[in-house]
């Protein structure tokens, strides 16, 4: 099962730049929505038995990072944005560069750890740093708000692919409660986007930066 | 008792979602606060060790010294806050004083938990708490606050998630059965796999730091502690950034452990100074005296850090300055929020004469001040004080120097907002606004500078026994 | 016993001569007979006669002016050793009380000036303190090259022509501080080049003008004082100069008379000679004479 | 010890003084508060003088430092009341800091918290270097030696007058009493200690007074004589230090005791002018001299009260500072007895230097003394004024003859000067000779008697020629003017004109004269101001420099959210690569 897994990064990554280069909302929430799904696969594969607990986490995060929270942002986009477009603050041409930059990075960075081979794929390190640091590039480099969300999640789907590296350390409760966490912060972004949009009749967050010295 | 101490908070909070009555309602957040102090003291008192869920769950050295402090501070915040709240009817109140309990029983959990997993299930529970309280005031600008609060802080806390896996990871890596468990951890931090353990610490550094408000990630902090009740802001600074602060300690006693000391003080030492620096730049000519508490939260936030990599009797002082620093926040927060609420701006354009104004409020905004700068006879002068003692005697008299010097510039930028802010001649349109000093609004705050004060004048043998042996619990030899 | 009592008789009563000779000298200079060497002690008598005038603005700080003045004068001339007798009073650091009594007579005098409340005296009053602020310097750099050259602390033993280091080093020392005491002697006690004692122009003055509202007895007090302090300070510099000794002590009386006498026909001979300099140069001058002795200190440094 | 006894008198005569200047009729919104803290300083004065541990020192020095803010700020709602306090808080925090700093390092060398003398086999010269630097920062600021000195003139002139007696007569003095203990403490101390006191000593004295000379607020002028007169304090105690390196005793003896006792007079009667000057604001509501004059008249008790205070602090016959002087002075004589070569000039210069200042001091105070009280009223303000009551002139009377006493009997204090001394060279195995033994004390009271017995013939003398020769009384001669008016007079600042112009590169006076141009001139006007040369010409734009500096990084905090986030990666990078 585990060799199903490296195939699966492949995509996650290519995910990535989807995300990066896409030009519209819907793309971007759909690319989420995909690593999401994609991930709890992985959860499955990465264990290699069907345990109940373990089914549970992989329903939860597919679920969850696949439908859940995809539906909530559509929502969002449907509800407040009037423009559809990323608006991004850097080109695509360039995130696109730089998230390739920011993979080589990644890929350096985790040569420079070591890992322990026999363990696992040696793709989920480099994934996950390359996932994160994508999430960044989102982060800084897109102006609204609904944006700025996906590029959470996009890095905490960085993370939680490193976590399948760890799937006997982390117990069942603690991933639960990671998800719930991630969950209510999400809602409550949401909550708050919806409330930007009443306030400033626009979700870019250039318009948020009132507080300042 | 451990799951009591998590769990009653949590149990009002949902009753104050229950409750009916807008005016009521409040005065469970005392309630809470009584109940939540009264079994932290039992539970501090009593002998015998606490624990719980097979090791996920117990109380330290550590923990005891925190779990006190923010048992106190919210207990006495907590009397506050039904006045504060009684001066605004025309806010619906049922999110904010669930969310405040919510958050109590987090802070409690994030104490309690030895499982660093279930630790960081809590921080991010406080965030989200926390956020609902800082859009109380529902304007534009405390919207721009919790956007801004949330998506730092979970950016922050998501990088912290990393680094707890990078750290099991590292267990991993050396072979050993991967865990989360802070014990086993420390015990078999020598054979961790250092580079693994290095990039660890710096992303918990990092995440727990933008949660705790070390520069430079600190910069949610100025507009969420301007924007919030000055009660929230009281609760932060003392309260939730204990906490993060807390779970750093945590890591780097794994740090100390393994021993990586070097590395993990190096870097500790270079983050205190930098936050200070960075906090003073922007404490000079600052307007908004709201703001430039913020700030000053930042360079305390960065003194610990400075005591804790400069370890020994420094170490010391900066626990010491957890708690002396968390009392008079709350003198300062709470006096702030008094003024804004007199005088309806924060700006020191606006504000003027508060001691005349404001005599009780304003007076002891000006102690606050005068305190938190380190002036004796408050309880942060002793700790300040340790801490440069700590930084001569280890031989760092570079650092010693920087120390004072930023002390310095913070002093003369505080000092100038503050001494405009306290005297002078009000306006008359800021003397016609209804607020009087209140015993309610009051009393807490002369109960934290009571605390304060007396902190600098006389530590109980009790407190200087648990730091000493917080210290040498946080400082294990490998 | 009995020198003590010819130094407190000189001091009481040879002071108006000065001012004759020097009156008398400068008279013969110029050509004319001038007024007699005794004139000073008649003016002084007239004055002691006569009724006082009091302007209506003063206290009693203007009647504390002229005795204050005259008072300090007489007691510094008590610690002066004069010719090669040693003074009546004398103890270590005997020259700090000298300098230190002339600065409470200045202050007197200025403060009665000020008292008047007319702006001539008060611009007196103003150069007055401001001359001898540089002035006391130079007097102090002077007794530290005496204080080192003796190895004393006191003015008698100061000025007993003693050197234990040896002339050959307190030469050129005692040359410098000698040109820089006799500038200040001329600045203190208003001669010309620095002051000009007989004008009637009252913005050009600076101790006369500050006396210009004292009348009768007081004014005499004044006069009587100014003369005192220029013989109490003749002695100092005469003894910087002229450290000579007879050996027989009558005769040294005599030889110090003649020394003062011959001081005032020299001071007679600088007002005849010199143009008085305008106001803006006397700084000039007195820092030159600080600078004097200062060299005087530096060149003991060997 | 020493410094115990003004600490408990003059607050006490200040105290009796405040119920009339400052009544709590009179200002019933911070009379209450200005008691609390006057009595408050006062307490934790004494304290920082006995205490013998560094946090309780540290804690009694701080209240003294915030009590004296809070005194200074009694009156907030004024502008220049406000800055003047603010100023005084900047300062006295850094010398609070450099003494954290110096407890710190003590109490490393050491191990406890406990004060005393430093063990000679504990103390390495850096320790030892390092504390007396310290101790000269934090003391210094304290004491307001040039250049410290910033926060000085602004807050006496601010406050009420008693409180400036207080602070300039005790106050400053602390910082003092911990020169002279920290460097009772350091052993061995090498010979350019001394030194840099003996430079600092007479760079405040110069600077104070010449500084003085361009004031015309009346006390801003006794401030700056304040630092003239710690200068004058602090080349006493370099001198002893010196002599201490040189091991001569006799400069130790002369220069401490000069410095303790110049501390004492220094107390009466810079508090004695203190109260005077507040007599005079209380009588005439001004603080400028160019508004008052002729007061002498209408306000004899006080006017006689000054001219003591005037005449002790030039230093001048036969009042205390005559003595104190005399000592320091003596001291620097002695040094020339001793041979070697580059030492002796060294102290020797202290001499010239006293000169300069007590005949500076002297123009200052004629200026002074004389604009205020003699000729006539300047202005509406002088002409209402009236004499103060007895709560003030008392306490005030009390000091002049404390002035006068010490002057006249100075050996009566020698003794407690010899302990004070005996206190400070630790080390005294060796016979300490007595003050008494080296200054001529009874000779200096036989002077000063005599020069009063004097004073009181010359006296009689006079007086017995006027009733005899008959007396008048007529207006002032103005060389045959018509019409002169009060405002005729010479002014203060006219008095300090030629001084002015002599040290104008130190005083850097902001002069607007105007430009006369016809025959017949219209009105005009003339203002000058002397700025601090520290605070107003150097430090204000060096700070308004570095608040600008450092305003320009506030772009950084521009409210823009990707820059935030742009922040924590990038510092997480270069956190990785740190290794």
């Amino acid at each position: 099962m585990k060799d199903f897994i490296d195939p699966i990064l492949v995509v996650v990554l290519l995910l990535n730049f989807v995300a990066l280069g896409a030009s519209r909302l819907r793309t971007l929430i759909q690319a989420v929505a995909v690593q999401g799904i994609l991930l709890g696969f992985m959860i499955v594969m990465a264990h290699g038995s069907f345990m109940i607990w373990v089914a549970l986490m992989a329903g939860a995060t597919v679920a969850l990072k696949g439908v859940v929270i995809p539906r909530m942002l559509f929502h969002a986009v449907r509800e407040v944005v009037i423009r559809r477009e990323v608006e991004p603050i850097v080109g695509f041409v360039a995130s696109l560069f730089l998230g390739a930059v920011g993979t080589a990075l990644a890929l350096l960075f985790s040569k420079t750890l070591p890992i322990a081979h026999d363990h696992m794929s040696s793709l989920v390190v480099p994934a996950s740093l390359s996932t994160v640091l994508t999430g960044f590039l989102i982060l800084t480099t897109r102006s609204k708000a609904i944006t700025q969300v996906v590029g959470y999640l996009i890095l905490e789907n960085g993370v939680f692919i490193f976590g399948l590296l760890l799937m006997e350390a982390i117990p069942f409760l603690v991933e639960l409660g990671v998800l719930l966490d991630l969950f209510v912060a999400i809602f409550v972004m949401g909550i708050i986007i919806h409330k930007i949009s009443r306030e400033f009749s626009s979700v870019s967050t250039s318009m948020l930066s009132e507080l300042k010295e | 008792m451990v799951f009591l101490l998590i769990f009653v908070p949590l149990i009002i909070a949902v009753a104050a979602l229950v409750v009916p009555s807008n005016r009521w309602r409040p005065w469970l957040i005392p309630l809470a606060g009584v109940i939540h102090l009264g079994m932290t003291v039992w539970t501090l008192s009593c002998a015998h060790p606490v624990a719980g869920l097979q090791g996920w769950l117990a109380l330290d050295p550590l923990g005891k010294l925190v779990l006190g402090l923010i048992s106190v501070i919210f207990t006495i915040c907590g009397f506050y806050a039904p006045a504060y709240l009684a001066l605004r009817p025309e806010r619906q109140n049922r999110f904010f004083c669930a969310c405040l309990l919510g958050m109590l029983g987090m802070m409690t959990l994030v104490v309690l938990s030895h499982h660093l997993g279930l630790m960081w299930v809590a921080i991010e529970a406080t965030t989200l708490c926390t956020a609902p309280l800082l859009f109380f005031n529902h304007s534009a600008r405390s919207l721009e606050a919790t956007w801004k609060y949330l998506l730092i802080g979970s950016v922050g806390i998501a990088l912290a998630l990393l680094g707890s896996f990078f750290l099991a990871y590292s267990s991993l890596h050396a072979g050993l059965v991967p865990t989360l468990l802070l014990d086993d951890l420390v015990k078999m931090a020598p054979q961790l796999s250092r580079p693994w353990l290095h990039a660890a610490f710096v992303l918990l550094l990092v995440g727990y730091g933008t949660k705790m408000g070390l520069a430079p990630m600190h910069t949610w902090k100025p507009d969420a502690y301007g924007e919030a009740p000055g009660l929230v802001g009281a609760l932060l600074a003392g309260g939730v950034t204990s906490c993060a602060f807390l779970s750093i300690l945590r890591f780097y006693q794994i740090c100390l452990a393994a021993p990586e000391a070097a590395f993990a003080r190096e870097i500790l030492v270079f983050i205190g100074l930098f936050s200070m620096a960075v906090a003073a730049v922007f404490m000079v000519r600052q307007r908004d005296f709201k703001r430039m508490l913020a700030y000053s939260s930042v360079e305390h936030m960065g003194i610990l850090v400075l005591g804790i990599g400069l370890g020994g009797l420094a170490a010391f002082g900066a626990l010491l300055h957890m708690i002396t620093n968390g009392v008079t926040k709350g003198v300062l927060f709470l006096s702030a929020g008094n003024i804004h609420r007199a005088y309806g701006s924060k700006l020191t354009d606006d504000v003027r004469g508060a001691m005349r104004r404001l005599p009780v409020s304003g007076v002891t905004f000006l102690a606050g001040f005068l305190i938190v700068t380190g002036s004796p006879p408050g309880g942060p002068f002793i700790s300040e004080f340790t801490i440069l003692t700590g930084a001569i005697n280890g031989g760092h008299y570079a650092v010693a120097a920087l120390y004072l010097a930023v002390l310095a510039i913070v002093f003369i930028g505080m000092g100038t907002t503050v001494l405009r802010v306290v005297q002078g001649v009000p306006s008359p349109q800021a003397a016609s606004t209804a607020y009087r000093d209140r015993p309610q609004l009051v009393i807490p705050i002369l109960i934290f500078l009571g605390l304060s004060i007396l902190l600098g004048l006389y530590i109980p043998n009790s407190l200087t026994t648990a730091l000493h042996d917080a210290v040498a619990y946080l400082e294990v030899k490998p | 016993m009995s020198h003590i009592v010819i130094h407190i008789f000189l001091l009481l009563v040879m002071p108006p001569l000065l001012l004759g000779v020097i009156g008398k000298t400068k008279a013969l200079f110029a050509g004319r007979i001038g007024p007699p060497v005794l004139q000073p002690y008649y003016d002084l008598s007239k004055l002691f006669q006569k009724g006082t005038v009091f302007s209506t603005t003063t206290t009693w700080v203007f009647r504390a002016g002229p005795v204050v003045g005259l008072a300090t004068a007489l007691l510094a001339g008590m610690l002066i050793p004069f010719g090669g007798h040693s003074a009546p009073v004398s103890f270590n650091g005997d020259m700090i009380l000298f300098a230190y009594l002339f600065a409470l007579g200045r202050f007197f005098t200025a403060a009665a000036a000020l008292d008047t409340g007319s702006a001539f005296e008060g611009m007196g009053s103003a150069r007055e303190v401001t001359f001898s602020c540089l002035a006391e310097p130079a007097l102090f750099f002077g007794f530290l090259v005496l204080a080192k050259l003796s190895g004393s602390l006191s003015l008698t033993t100061m000025l007993d022509g003693a050197f234990p280091l040896g002339a050959g080093v307190a030469a050129p020392s005692l040359v410098l501080v000698a040109a820089s005491l006799f500038i200040v002697l001329l600045v203190e006690n208003c001669r010309i080049p620095f002051d000009d004692p007989n004008t009637h122009l009252e913005l050009t003055m600076i101790h006369e003008v500050m006396v210009l509202d004292h009348s009768g007895p007081a004014f005499g007090m004044i006069l009587y004082g100014a003369a005192m302090k220029l013989f109490v300070m003749g002695a100092v510099l005469l003894r910087v100069v002229a450290p000579f000794e007879l050996g027989n002590s009558w005769y040294d009386w005599g030889l110090f008379m003649a020394g003062m006498l011959g001081l005032a026909v020299l001071i007679g001979l600088v007002e005849s000679m010199m143009a008085r300099f305008r106001m803006v140069f006397v700084p000039t001058f007195l820092v030159a004479a600080c600078l004097l002795s200062a060299f005087g200190v530096i060149l003991l440094l060997r | 010890m020493i410094f115990l006894i003004p600490i408990f008198l003059i607050p006490a005569l200040g105290g009796i003084y405040g119920t009339e200047y400052w009544s709590q009729q009179a200002h019933p919104h911070n009379g209450r508060k200005l008691r609390l803290f006057y009595g408050l300083v006062t307490a934790a004065l004494a304290t920082v003088a006995v205490s013998a541990n560094a946090i309780l020192f540290l804690v009694a020095w701080e209240i003294m430092a915030l009590s004296a803010f809070f005194l200074v700020t009694t009156e907030d709602e004024d502008r220049a009341v406000r800055q003047a306090g603010w100023l005084y808080l900047i300062t006295t925090h850094i010398s609070t800091l450099c003494l954290f700093a110096l407890f710190a390092v003590l109490r490393v060398a050491t191990g406890s918290y406990a004060l005393g003398p430093l063990p000679v086999d504990l103390a390495s010269p850096g320790i030892v270097t390092a504390v007396f630097i310290l101790a000269v920062l934090a003391f210094g600021c304290k004491a307001g030696l040039v250049p410290f000195h910033i926060w000085l003139p602004s807050a006496h002139a601010m406050t009420p007058s008693h409180v400036s007696a207080l602070m300039s007569g005790v106050l400053i003095k602390i910082g003092i009493y911990g020169l002279i203990r920290i460097t009772s403490w350091l052993p061995d101390p090498p010979v350019w200690w001394g030194g840099l006191l003996l430079i600092l000593g007479a760079g405040s004295g110069v600077l104070g007074v010449v500084m003085a000379l361009g004031q015309h607020d009346l006390k801003r002028l006794l401030a700056y004589h304040s630092i003239e007169n710690i200068g004058i304090i602090v080349m006493g105690v370099g001198l002893a230090l010196v002599g201490r390196s040189l091991n001569c005793v006799e400069w130790v003896v002369l220069g401490l005791a000069g410095a303790l006792l110049h501390v004492w007079n220094h107390g009466l009667f810079k508090a004695l002018l203190f109260l005077s000057a507040g007599a005079v604001i209380h009588g005439t509501h001004s603080r400028d001299l160019d508004h008052m004059g002729g007061l002498g008249r209408v306000m004899p008790v006080t006017a006689l009260c000054f001219a003591v205070g005037a005449i002790a602090i030039c230093g001048l016959p036969p009042l205390n500072g005559f003595v104190s002087e005399l000592l320091i002075y003596i001291g620097a004589f002695r040094s020339l007895g001793i041979g070697q070569a580059l030492s002796w000039p060294a102290a020797a210069f202290v001499a010239p230097v006293l000169a300069l200042i007590g005949a500076l001091a002297l123009a200052c105070f004629v200026k002074a003394f004389g604009a205020v009280f003699l000729g006539t009223a300047r202005s509406r303000h002088g002409e209402h004024a009236h004499e103060v009551g007895r709560a003030m002139t008392r306490p005030m009377l009390v000091l002049a003859i404390l002035c006068v006493g010490i002057g006249i009997a100075p050996i009566v204090v020698a003794p407690v000067l010899d302990q004070g001394i005996l206190a400070w060279i630790l080390d005294g195995t060796d016979e300490v000779p007595r003050v008494a033994t080296l200054v001529p004390l009874g000779w200096v009271s036989l002077g000063s008697l005599t020069l009063v017995a004097l004073l009181g013939l010359f006296t009689l003398a006079m007086r017995k020629r006027i009733t005899q020769g008959g007396s008048a009384s007529g207006i002032t001669w103005d060389c045959g003017y018509a019409a002169p008016s009060a405002r005729m007079q010479y002014t203060a600042s006219s008095f300090a004109q030629i001084l002015g112009t002599l040290f104008g590169w130190i005083q850097h006076p902001r002069v607007r004269a105007p430009r006369v141009e016809a025959v017949f001139p219209g009105r005009t006007t003339f203002k000058s101001h002397v700025p601090d040369i520290l605070l107003d010409v150097v430090l204000k734009p060096v700070f308004r420099f570095g608040a600008k500096l450092l305003s320009s990084f506030r772009f950084l905090q521009a409210g823009n959210i990707h820059a935030y986030l742009l922040y924590i990666v990038l510092f997480l990078m270069a956190l990785l690569l740190w290794r």
